[in-house]
């Protein structure tokens, strides 16, 4: 599909895309792209649900009586996997962030459209071949955060498919991410100055180099430990001298970011919405980017505190510490930003 | 719109249910338990999940050129919340009661909890019934919703509704400030 | 990794896109490259946390022979510097020049993978051995993979860079500044690699 | 304006009054055992406080400005153009920048004392024949003396169950016995996949990692017989990886100690 741009064409109607069958094609527009990651989310956010309604009607009772244990732990991993890299980071980045960034930026399309494409098409095979593996002999059971020995001992198929699905997911938002980074920051109209640009556009390029910077961690320690589970290497295996608590920095390296990589475009969302509907202007526009800015630095340096009772010295627990209430500081600014626009707000709609 | 605000009140919760994670001790009790379950819960359901929603009631004119229907809208979102609250707010307890995190079984005693948030989960279950109804129902025969409904400032509302295969016809606008509200736009 | 190493193919098929704005492929390649060594930095982090904290098992083989990858080394350097010679003489529209210093840079890279081999035959260890080796074979076979990658794309931009209806030319000079890039920053890896693994 | 101001104060103060109140008189843990609870729970009631006043006050400046911003029929036009208040910000930047920084003074004190600032790598009795190292953890123990005192025990954990071996007696128990107010020394070790050691009513939980054994001291205060819990996921029977401890009187504890002290496995 070869853009082309004809000036003398601007009959709406001849412009206007037909017909629901580019939304299953190999479309390079960005807005296609952009329904077809939402509507692709929005289903497996259904299956992720209906696993989620699983889980609550086990725990209905004390009893393990509704689904055998190994399949609760499948369960609870699918659900934790799907809702986090099938529905949230492709639906808040993606399928928004496909939508809204050219329009954002005054630009045609995004900067690769292939490339976006290619992304987007990653994760329905690797989404479908994570549900499928329930099938073959059992689902990954370890838990979205699949810690080694455990995942290393349990059925392999399963924590097999699972690592490769998430490769592959990783590597679409890698591309998703460089795609935004190039938009925002090249392909704006010119004229259009960066601090001109609608917060949304800063929440998704602090997302998209958090994306970047971590993710790629992500795809080497899981590289690492299909190593463990396939080849019998000692990574994270500690029978064959490995050590397990590498993994977890490895591993929360990225899934701190991840937890921002999910809600900084949400930020970004909700104050492109709240301006709109309460008539005003963003409150505090430029301090906003500053902490949208400063998440990303804290958001990659905090990790350790998912690991406070792992064993780690205690003085760098400390020192985690701090960075992580500095980065609280930033974050609860944030919030009072947010709360601001809504206090002042008038003739409010809706 | 609603859910902008139910996602301002959940995330203020979420937040400092954040704070408290981080300080040392208390994570030490709380690790790996309930508490860790409802804090996310909160911050990415509460917080990320209802944006999505509230995103999707915003662009849809934008994507379709039809509007949703407002009363199943504030159904939805009265559900969702009520049930999303139900849910994880109990789990706080449990959590901090001696419920670990992802286990089949559990001591009697959380059982009347357990079965709050069981139920508060099915509610949130049945709340995307109405959204897809309303999605549904808007895209067959929702009313008009015009070029720009809300009336905002931000590019993307510049063009028509739903928006042609290359975004403008011809340039594309500058927007200056894209948050202009109450100013004199020139 | 591959699937990750594949989005340079992709960049490259981009060239009749974007016609209408300047060209960004290089902007995101850049980006693509501070993602790729940041799994690399993650495998470095990886294995200084465990040569610091995880003692090896008595009898283990800490020392490894210097002699191949010093060699190694200089290979590499010497092949960027003949891409680099390459790149000068395809922007003086230099064709057949381009093409043999292409050449002799894919030469270097295949006697690279071939020292590489040949030390992997050599070692007294194998792969699961123990932590050590595990990671050694680990960080220096994801590195072989990027430069037979490299490779490649060098013998396809050198089958490009034909005179006759080659794509590569003075004017089109991506694919070649591209695939420069890469290789620079493979061969920044390396000797990385070589301080961490081999000399420290 | 006045009257304003004085319906803000009366608001900001009723909802102090509220949060002290809910803080001080609504528990949410579980009772207290051992040294550590009342040291934790202190902190816990701070955090308590300070987050609902904050979550009061948040909801009700949301859900005021709903109703008394609303749009009202006969109102067209936009708002007023208020783009931002530099001071403003500076302040609430600032004031909650305090507060944080404050509560982490004062948990890095709660911390102090609850011991996890001890440097754990001293020649423990246990462990004086090899030289293993010994990874940190939460530890009550104030100085080396005492640690020699302590009542030394041994975890292992394996997947769904936790042996205690009690090294002076010599046997091996699968529920854990301890005396109350007497410093207890635990060195935790995993079989096979990552554990966690976890008593609510002591407010300690320590991971049990493979392949490096964990340090953790307590010291109960209160007899009764309490769950341990697994806190970490560790396969299908995770949720019923469970043990007790009975924190017994000196001498209850010490006719347990003396029936079962026997060179054989006693389990």
């Amino acid at each position: 599909m070869t853009i082309s741009i004809d000036p003398q064409n601007t009959n709406n109607e001849s412009l206007q895309p037909k017909g629901w069958l580019r939304y299953f094609s190999f479309s390079l527009d960005h807005k296609v792209i952009g329904i077809q990651y939402l509507v692709c989310g929005f289903l497996f956010y259904l299956i992720g649900g209906t696993l989620a309604s699983a889980i609550r009607i086990e725990l209905a009772s004390p009893m393990s009586d509704f689904m055998p244990r190994d399949v609760y732990n499948q369960v609870l991993t699918l659900h934790g996997t799907i809702m986090i890299f099938l529905w949230i980071v492709p639906v808040v980045n993606g399928a928004f962030g496909n939508y809204l960034i050219p329009f954002y930026v005054g630009a045609r399309d995004m900067a690769f459209p292939r490339l976006n494409a290619v992304a987007f098409w990653l994760i329905p095979p690797s989404g479908l071949m994570l549900v499928a593996s329930y099938f073959v002999e059992g689902a990954a059971q370890a838990g979205w955060t699949a810690y080694p020995p455990l995942s290393i001992t349990t059925p392999q198929s399963g924590q097999i498919i699972w690592i490769l699905s998430v490769l592959l997911l990783g590597g679409s938002s890698i591309f998703g991410g460089i795609n935004f980074i190039a938009t925002i920051i090249k392909l704006r109209r010119p004229g259009l100055k960066l601090m001109q640009l609608p917060m949304y556009c800063w929440a998704m390029l602090g997302t998209s180099l958090l994306v970047v910077l971590s993710t790629p961690v992500l795809a080497g320690t899981l590289i690492l430990l299909s190593f463990d589970i396939i080849a019998n290497t000692g990574f994270f295996n500690p029978v064959l001298g490995g050590n397990v608590v590498v993994y977890q920095h490895l591993f929360w390296f990225y899934s701190h970011p991840a937890v921002y990589i999910m809600v900084l475009p949400a930020f970004g969302l909700v104050s492109e919405i709240l301006p709109v509907h309460a008539r005003k202007p963003l409150f505090g526009y430029t301090t906003m980017v500053f902490s949208i800015m400063g998440i990303v630095v804290l958001g990659l340096v905090v990790w350790a505190h998912h690991m406070f009772t792992s064993g780690t010295p205690p003085l760098d627990e400390i020192i985690l510490y701090y960075r992580h209430s500095i980065y609280c500081c930033s974050n609860r600014y944030k919030i009072f930003q947010l709360g601001c626009n809504i206090m002042g707000r008038k003739n409010f709609h809706q | 719109m609603l859910f902008s605000c139910g996602f301002i009140i959940n995330f203020v919760f979420g937040g400092i249910t954040g704070v408290a994670l981080a300080q040392v001790p208390f994570d030490i009790h709380v690790h790996d338990t309930y508490f860790v379950v409802a804090h996310f819960h909160y911050i990415v359901y509460g917080g990320t999940v209802f944006i999505i929603f509230s995103s999707i009631y915003h662009w849809f004119p934008k994507v379709t050129g039809k509007m949703l229907n407002e009363k199943l809208g504030i159904l939805h979102f009265i559900i969702t919340f009520i049930g999303f609250n139900l849910c994880f707010a109990p789990q706080h307890w449990l959590g901090l009661n001696g419920m670990p995190r992802r286990v089949a079984e559990y001591d009697p005693q959380f059982q009347f909890v357990n079965q709050i948030s069981s139920i508060g989960a099915l509610l949130m279950a049945i709340s995307t019934i109405p959204f897809l109804i309303n999605v549904f129902l808007s895209v067959r025969n929702g009313k008009n919703a015009g070029d720009n409904p809300w009336n905002a400032l931000t590019p993307e509302w510049l063009t028509s509704s739903p928006p042609p295969v290359e975004n403008w016809e011809g340039e594309a606008p500058l927007v200056e400030e894209p948050y202009g509200y109450g100013k004199e736009i020139s | 990794m591959t699937t990750l190493d594949s989005s340079k193919e992709i960049q490259k098929n981009n060239s009749e896109v974007n016609e209408t704005h300047e060209d960004f492929r290089m902007f995101g390649l850049i980006t693509f490259l501070i993602a790729d060594g940041m799994t690399f930095a993650g495998f470095f982090a990886a294995y200084l946390t465990y040569k610091a904290v995880n003692p090896l098992p008595d009898g283990a083989i800490y020392e490894l022979e210097l002699p191949i990858p010093t060699i190694n080394t200089i290979l590499l350097l010497v092949s960027s510097a003949t891409f680099h010679k390459a790149g000068k003489a395809l922007l003086k529209d230099k064709n057949s020049d381009s093409q043999k210093w292409l050449f002799i840079t894919a030469l270097l890279g295949i006697i690279f993978l071939i020292c590489q081999l040949f030390e992997y035959f050599h070692l007294p260890f194998g792969l699961t051995d123990n932590l050590f080796a595990s990671t050694f074979y680990a960080l220096t076979g994801f590195h072989g993979l990027h430069v037979t990658l490299g490779t490649l794309m060098i013998l396809i931009i050198a089958w490009q860079s034909r005179i006759n209806g080659g794509r590569l030319t003075s004017q089109n000079m991506f694919p070649l500044e591209a695939v420069e890039l890469y290789w620079h920053f493979v061969d920044g890896i390396w000797v990385i690699l070589f301080i961490i693994l081999y000399l420290l | 304006m006045l009257n304003k101001n004085i319906y803000l104060i009366l608001i900001i103060s009723l909802v102090f009054a509220i949060s002290f109140w809910i803080g001080f008189n609504v528990n949410l843990l579980p009772a207290e055992a051992s040294i550590n609870a009342p040291i934790y729970d202190e902190l816990f009631k701070i955090l308590f406080i300070i987050g609902l006043i904050i979550f009061i006050g948040m909801t009700i400046a949301v859900i005021y400005s709903l109703f008394k911003f609303r749009k009202r029929n006969d109102q067209i036009g936009d708002g007023i153009a208020l783009e931002g208040n530099l001071s403003l910000e500076i302040v609430w930047t600032i004031i909650p920048s305090i507060i944080v920084l404050l509560i982490g003074l004062y948990s890095y004190n709660i911390y102090d004392r609850m011991g996890g600032m001890k440097e754990l790598n001293h020649n423990h009795e246990m462990m004086s024949s090899n030289t293993e190292k010994i990874w940190a953890g939460i530890s009550q123990t104030s100085d080396n003396e005492i640690a020699i005192n302590n009542l030394p025990i041994e975890v292992s954990a394996m997947q769904f169950a936790f042996l205690f071996n009690y090294p002076k007696g010599n046997f091996i128990s699968g529920e854990l016995h301890v005396p109350v107010d007497q410093k207890v020394s635990m060195k935790m070790e995993s079989k096979d996949v990552i554990h966690a050691f976890w008593v609510p009513e002591f407010r300690i939980k320590q991971d049990i990692i493979p392949g490096q054994p964990t340090i953790l001291n307590f010291t109960p205060t209160k007899v009764g017989k309490y769950p341990i819990i697994c806190a970490e996921l560790c396969g299908p029977y995770h949720g019923g990886m469970r043990a007790s401890i009975i924190v017994e009187e000196e001498s209850d504890y010490n006719e347990w100690f003396n029936k079962n002290k026997k060179p054989e496995v006693n389990l």
